[in-house]
């Protein structure tokens, strides 16, 4: 069994005011350690056995299409066991 | 894993059962026990806790409770009363309007977001199970200290999550309350309303007719939602290595509300249920037990039918799991098919779990074996009932008059800055930054919503008749003298419904409470009890439903006695409503009704740190007349607005800020009589060629009238003092930006 | 003169805008987002709400709804579709539009009465304003900041492609303030806030959000 | 300069309408891989040289309270260059 792990990030020219608000937050809960904070989503898909090329190929064109936007923004598959 | 059946029950009837960590008291087992002839299985153990807790059964509430069909009202608009989800009125034109106030308190303390999303899930879905279209939602809300930290934690969840849900459903948010008082820090109350609408002959019951009929499981997949709780069971009687992590917290799914209501929307209008309720608190325990305890008693249940989000789940945790977004229905055989084509076009996972029999019992199998044989009644409709100690609470002995500590202002420039003050404390400031996140619009027929004082739904496009909602509590009142606080909050909440233009008709609420086990909280509620049904008595109202909210106190100490009141009002010609904003220069301004110098209980009273030692006594006949007034001089009004919190200071200068319109008012002593809280009072803007209409209609209603001033110019001038609108403004809007934002 | 409105899953505002075509003179349809049939409307409105609850990406499941595939069909060749809120979040992630809707500034969802310059009356849905008119509309949602990059900025500017614009004070950090667009032709809008809602003054803010449908009823005869 | 990861997910026994969606649009689209998908969410936190062992306990510390809610989240922390 195995997990593909695709990461969504909002492109770096796009706005991104959810991580801005936290990196807005972080200093005025006492924590500095930050310089910038980027949001993104994270998609943990579950598969029977390992991926065929023909699957990850397919994966591919769902994170293209369905899973980001590539207007604003950009993703990365991993593939977990 | 062993399975507990009925026959393991009878041949192990000295097995140690768990019943005290599931919240069962020695003698409520002994009950159980009674009533079964042997020990219960550990699912029956299961339903019993559960329906059998304060939530469920009422249990310290009941008594009381029962005052209200005892002193009913006879009322021709009743179609359904107490004791279904929610009581139904008749509106006229053969609509009928079912509306419940629910709370959702504790799970929004514990999880701001979701424990306010779900919150207005589940009453939504109790208006739905009547046959209704949802049609709008209002949430009366009391937290901590506006600037304790906690309640920068919980306000704005619970803010995005009753939006986040509310708005996806598609219901505009007509109204409701924000209030901070230190008794809430830890319990924040989180109470929803909903309202529907339906034909006459499209009312659903929640009963289980007709042998051989199906019972269907329809919505969500059941998942370990909401079961913390029971999960002691499952582990300890069983299989001690198994993981106990279930959830106490549910998570909402509002596209899979929406879904279901348009899916049984459709179901309803092909009549394709006999019966229909469901699944809130208790889950599947509750509704099986309810159906069947409502119907003719027998019932079947395949348990191992039920769809599972988390196949781990054990029988027990299934019967209680408090997953969202779930019906339970009753179908006769040949409409299932029909059914079912119906859910699988709204993509709704629909399952058959079992029939209505002609036996007397609920039973339930697992695989075949006999887990649960019990008569429904028993579980559902005849709990304990507490009859508990009811003592004064000892801090009534030392309350205090209002003291020379809290100022009367009288100088103009003392009168300036205490409107100031009073507009931008945060039980009175602009509300804009929290509805501003509820969709109003949706839906199309909203006519008036927040901030007016009562939110108006069109109901039909055509006759334009529409519904008026009002909410309303004021906690220090009812802390004060909670007879008379139930009964003020009550007749403020007609008097709201009655200045936008409608006419009362009947009464929800939901009682938020401290402990039960306290006899001084017992005695608050059993006052509140009496307080609203000798006011609905008396008025005519019939209280149609409602909710009681125990324990929510933090150690000792209780929250303010909360009683929440829903006035449900129907206006003939919704274009005539009243709206309470000055939206013309040159109006003349009226007040009606009288006023005295007791300050108890009033926020300015409260903005230093005092709340005195009597609340006001209703006069009822005034309040009536007032009503009557109102309803008589509808299309004389050009602006009416209800005096309440902050009162006449607050009331004008709301209806100034509503659209930036100014006025110039005098009166006498106003260190008292901008800021006493006097109930029965409202503000009336008139056109000229109408006030002597106005004045000679008040007269013949016996309700005293006087001149307040008139409209115009971009300041409100009280007295000598100016205070421009552009000031009061920022005053008034940027409490909640600054506190939240 | 039959217009369509087609029903996501999750479609609030649906019966709205049939509300409104009817108040407009026309003859409102319902569509079914399952089917791929158009039953011979001669335009399509994309409404409010949240399909699929809007979990993704705003609209970005209710794109390849079967429906969806024979409005992208029509739509190229002119055939004229209004996506409203959630209905341009659609047109947006079927690529009908450029650029993107995202998360408000604020990260509230926002409930307004909203001050509005018409800036574009070439389209088939605003040919009923006159240029550069103020109106107020309300708009409501939680995505509805309008991102894209500078190079499609740029094309929508200088071709004058921006419907309409925010007036007064940003609700929510949309670039230039863009409240609504169109593509090339003129036949596909999209708007974040709500003409629905504001055709008749009993139940919104005004009647401005009018033009946008009798607007399209005119064009229609015209053809 | 070090990149600090932190990736929120709602625990397993909690309800993931997100997640669900998705799963439910895949084979819809005619994606058949997936035997199930959760959503979560992916924090990218930028901050100056490598985090100190105190640094490292803030971040802990602020993915408990601030970016995840351990009632229904679980989170995972990972340190990138
Ligand atoms: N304070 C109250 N006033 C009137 N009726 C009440 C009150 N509290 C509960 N009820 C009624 O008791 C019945 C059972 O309540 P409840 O179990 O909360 O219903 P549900 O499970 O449908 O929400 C309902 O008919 C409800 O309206
Ligand atoms: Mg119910």
């Amino acid at each position: 069994m195995a997990k593909i792990i695709v990461e969504v990030m909002l492109k770096p020219e796009i706005l991104d005011p959810q991580g801005q608000a936290v990196g807005n937050a972080l200093p005025r809960l006492g924590f500095t350690f930050a310089t910038s904070v980027r949001q993104g989503k994270r998609f943990e898909i579950e598969m029977v056995g390992q991926p065929t090329d023909a699957q990850m190929a397919d994966i591919h064109k769902a994170a293209e299409t369905l899973l980001s936007n590539p207007v604003i923004e950009t993703y990365l598959i991993k593939v977990e066991n | 894993m062993a399975l507990d059946t009925v026959s393991i029950a009878q041949e192990t009837p000295d097995t140690a059962q768990p019943y005290k960590e599931l919240g069962l008291k020695d003698d409520e087992y002994l009950r159980i026990k009674s009533i079964l002839g042997r020990r219960p299985t550990s699912s029956e153990l299961a339903m019993y806790s559960v329906m059998w807790s304060e939530h469920c059964s009422y249990k310290s509430s009941k008594v009381h409770l029962k005052q209200f069909g005892e002193k009913a009202p006879h009322s021709d608009a009743l179609l359904v009363g107490i004791g279904e989800n929610a009581g139904v009125v008749d509106v006229g034109q053969g609509y009928a309007v079912t509306f419940k106030i629910e709370s959702h308190n504790h799970p929004s303390f514990i999880e701001p977001y979701q424990g306010a999303a779900t919150g207005v899930g589940g009453i939504v879905r109790d208006i739905l199970t009547m046959g209704a279209r949802p049609i709008a939602v209002m949430d009366p809300l009391r937290f901590g200290l506006a600037d304790a930290p906690d309640t920068h934690r919980v306000l704005p969840g619970v803010i995005a999550g009753i939006g986040g849900y509310g708005n996806c459903l598609g219901l505009p948010n007509i109204g409701g309350e924000i209030v901070f008082d230190e008794t809430y820090a830890g319990n924040p109350l989180v109470n929803a309303l909903c309202v529907g609408v339906m034909r006459h002959e499209d009312i659903k019951l929640a009963k289980a007719h007709g042998t051989g009929n199906l019972v269907v499981l329809f919505g969500a997949k059941t998942g370990g939602d909401g079961i913390g709780g029971v999960s002691v069971l499952a582990s300890e009687t069983f299989n001690a290595a198994k993981p106990t992590k279930r959830p106490s917290v549910q998570v909402g799914d509002p596209f899979a509300e929406k879904v279901l209501i348009e899916c049984c929307l459709e179901i309803f209008h092909e009549d394709l249920v006999v019966g229909i309720q469901d699944l809130g608190g208790a889950g599947l325990s509750c509704a099986t037990s309810e159906l069947a305890s409502a119907g003719s008693g027998g019932m079947n249940i395949q348990l191992e039918k039920v769809p599972l989000r988390d196949p781990s789940l054990s029988p027990e945790e299934i019967l209680m799991s408090e997953s969202q977004e779930r019906m339970c229905a009753i179908v006769e055989p040949e409409k299932i098919k029909r059914f079912m084509a119906i859910c699988k076009k709204w993509d709704v996972t629909a399952t058959v779990i079992g029939e209505v029999t002609d036996g007397l019992q609920l039973n339930i199998t697992f695989n075949g074996q006999l887990i649960v044989d019990v008569p429904p009644r028993t579980v559902a409709h005849e709990g304990p009932v507490y009859n508990r100690p009811i003592a004064e609470p000892e801090y009534r002995k030392s309350l205090q008059p209002i003291s020379s500590a809290v100022p009367r202002p009288t100088s103009p420039e003392e009168i300036k800055s205490a409107i100031l003050k009073l507009m931008s404390s945060p039980n009175l400031a602009d509300k804009s930054w929290v509805t501003s996140q509820y969709d109003k619009y949706v839906q199309g027929n909203t006519v008036l919503a927040q901030p007016e004082d009562a939110g108006v739904i069109r109901l039909d496009e055509v006759t334009n008749l529409g519904v008026a909602i009002s909410t309303d509590a004021n906690a220090r009142w009812s802390y004060l003298d909670p007879y008379e606080g139930a009964k003020l909050a009550l007749a403020e909440s007609c008097r709201n419904i009655a200045v936008a233009g409608a006419k009362p008709l009947a009464v929800t609420n939901c009682l938020n409470f401290g402990s039960p086990e306290d006899p001084g909280v017992m005695w608050q509620f059993a006052e509140t009890v009496r307080g609203l049904a000798d006011i609905c008595l008396e008025l005519g109202l019939p209280v149609t439903g409602g909710n009681v909210s125990f324990y929510n106190q933090t150690g000792s100490v209780a929250i303010l006695p909360t009683p929440v009141i829903g006035v449900l009002g129907v206006i003939q010609d919704v274009r005539e409503r009243t709206p309470m904003g000055i939206s013309r220069e040159g109006l003349e301004l009226f007040i009606l009704g009288k006023f005295d110098d007791n300050l108890s209980g009033s926020e300015w009273a409260h903005l230093f740190g005092e709340i005195g030692d009597s609340s006001p006594v209703l006069d009822l006949a005034q309040e009536k007349s007032l009503i009557n007034f109102l309803l008589a001089g509808q299309s004389l009004f050009d602006a009416a607005h209800d005096l309440s919190n902050g009162g006449l200071a607050a009331a004008i200068s709301e209806m100034v800020l509503r659209h930036g319109i100014g006025a110039k008012i005098t009166v006498e002593s106003a260190g008292i009589q901008l800021f006493v809280e006097t109930p029965g009072r409202v503000i009336v803007a008139v056109n000229t060629a109408n006030a002597e209409a106005v004045v000679e209609l008040a007269q013949t209603h016996g309700v005293e009238i006087s001149s307040l001033g008139s409209t115009g110019g971009d300041a409100l001038c009280i007295n000598d003092s100016v205070i421009p609108i552009l000031e009061l403004r920022a005053a008034f809007e940027e409490t909640f930006p600054k506190l939240f934002g | 003169m039959k217009i369509g409105v087609v029903t996501f899953p999750g479609s609030l505002d649906d019966r709205d805008a049939l509300r409104a075509i009817e108040m407009a003179g026309g003859q409102g349809v319902s569509l079914w987002h399952g089917s791929d049939n158009l039953k011979e409307v001669q335009a399509v409105i994309l409404p409010g709400g949240f399909s699929y609850g809007d979990y993704l990406r705003c609209g970005a499941i209710a794109r390849f709804a079967p429906i969806m595939s024979s409005i992208i069909i029509a739509a190229e060749h002119g055939f004229p579709v209004l996506g409203i809120c959630n209905g341009f979040q659609v047109l947006a992630e079927a690529h009908l539009l450029p650029g993107a809707l995202t998360r408000n500034h604020e990260l509230h969802f926002l409930c307004k009465d909203q001050p509005l310059r018409i800036e574009n009356n070439n389209t088939m849905w605003t040919s009923g304003f006159q240029m550069n008119q103020e109106v107020i509309i309300p708009l409501k949602n939680g995505e509805g900041s309008y991102q894209c990059d500078d190079a499609t900025l740029n094309i929508l500017e200088s071709e004058g492609r921006v419907v309409a614009r925010y007036l007064g004070q940003d609700p929510n950090g949309s670039r230039n303030l863009i409240a609504g667009i169109t593509n090339e032709r003129g036949n596909v809008v999209g708007l974040m806030p709500h003409p629905e809602h504001a055709v008749e003054t009993l139940t919104g803010p005004s009647e401005d959000g009018l033009p946008f449908f009798t607007s399209i009823l005119h064009q229609l005869v015209g053809r």
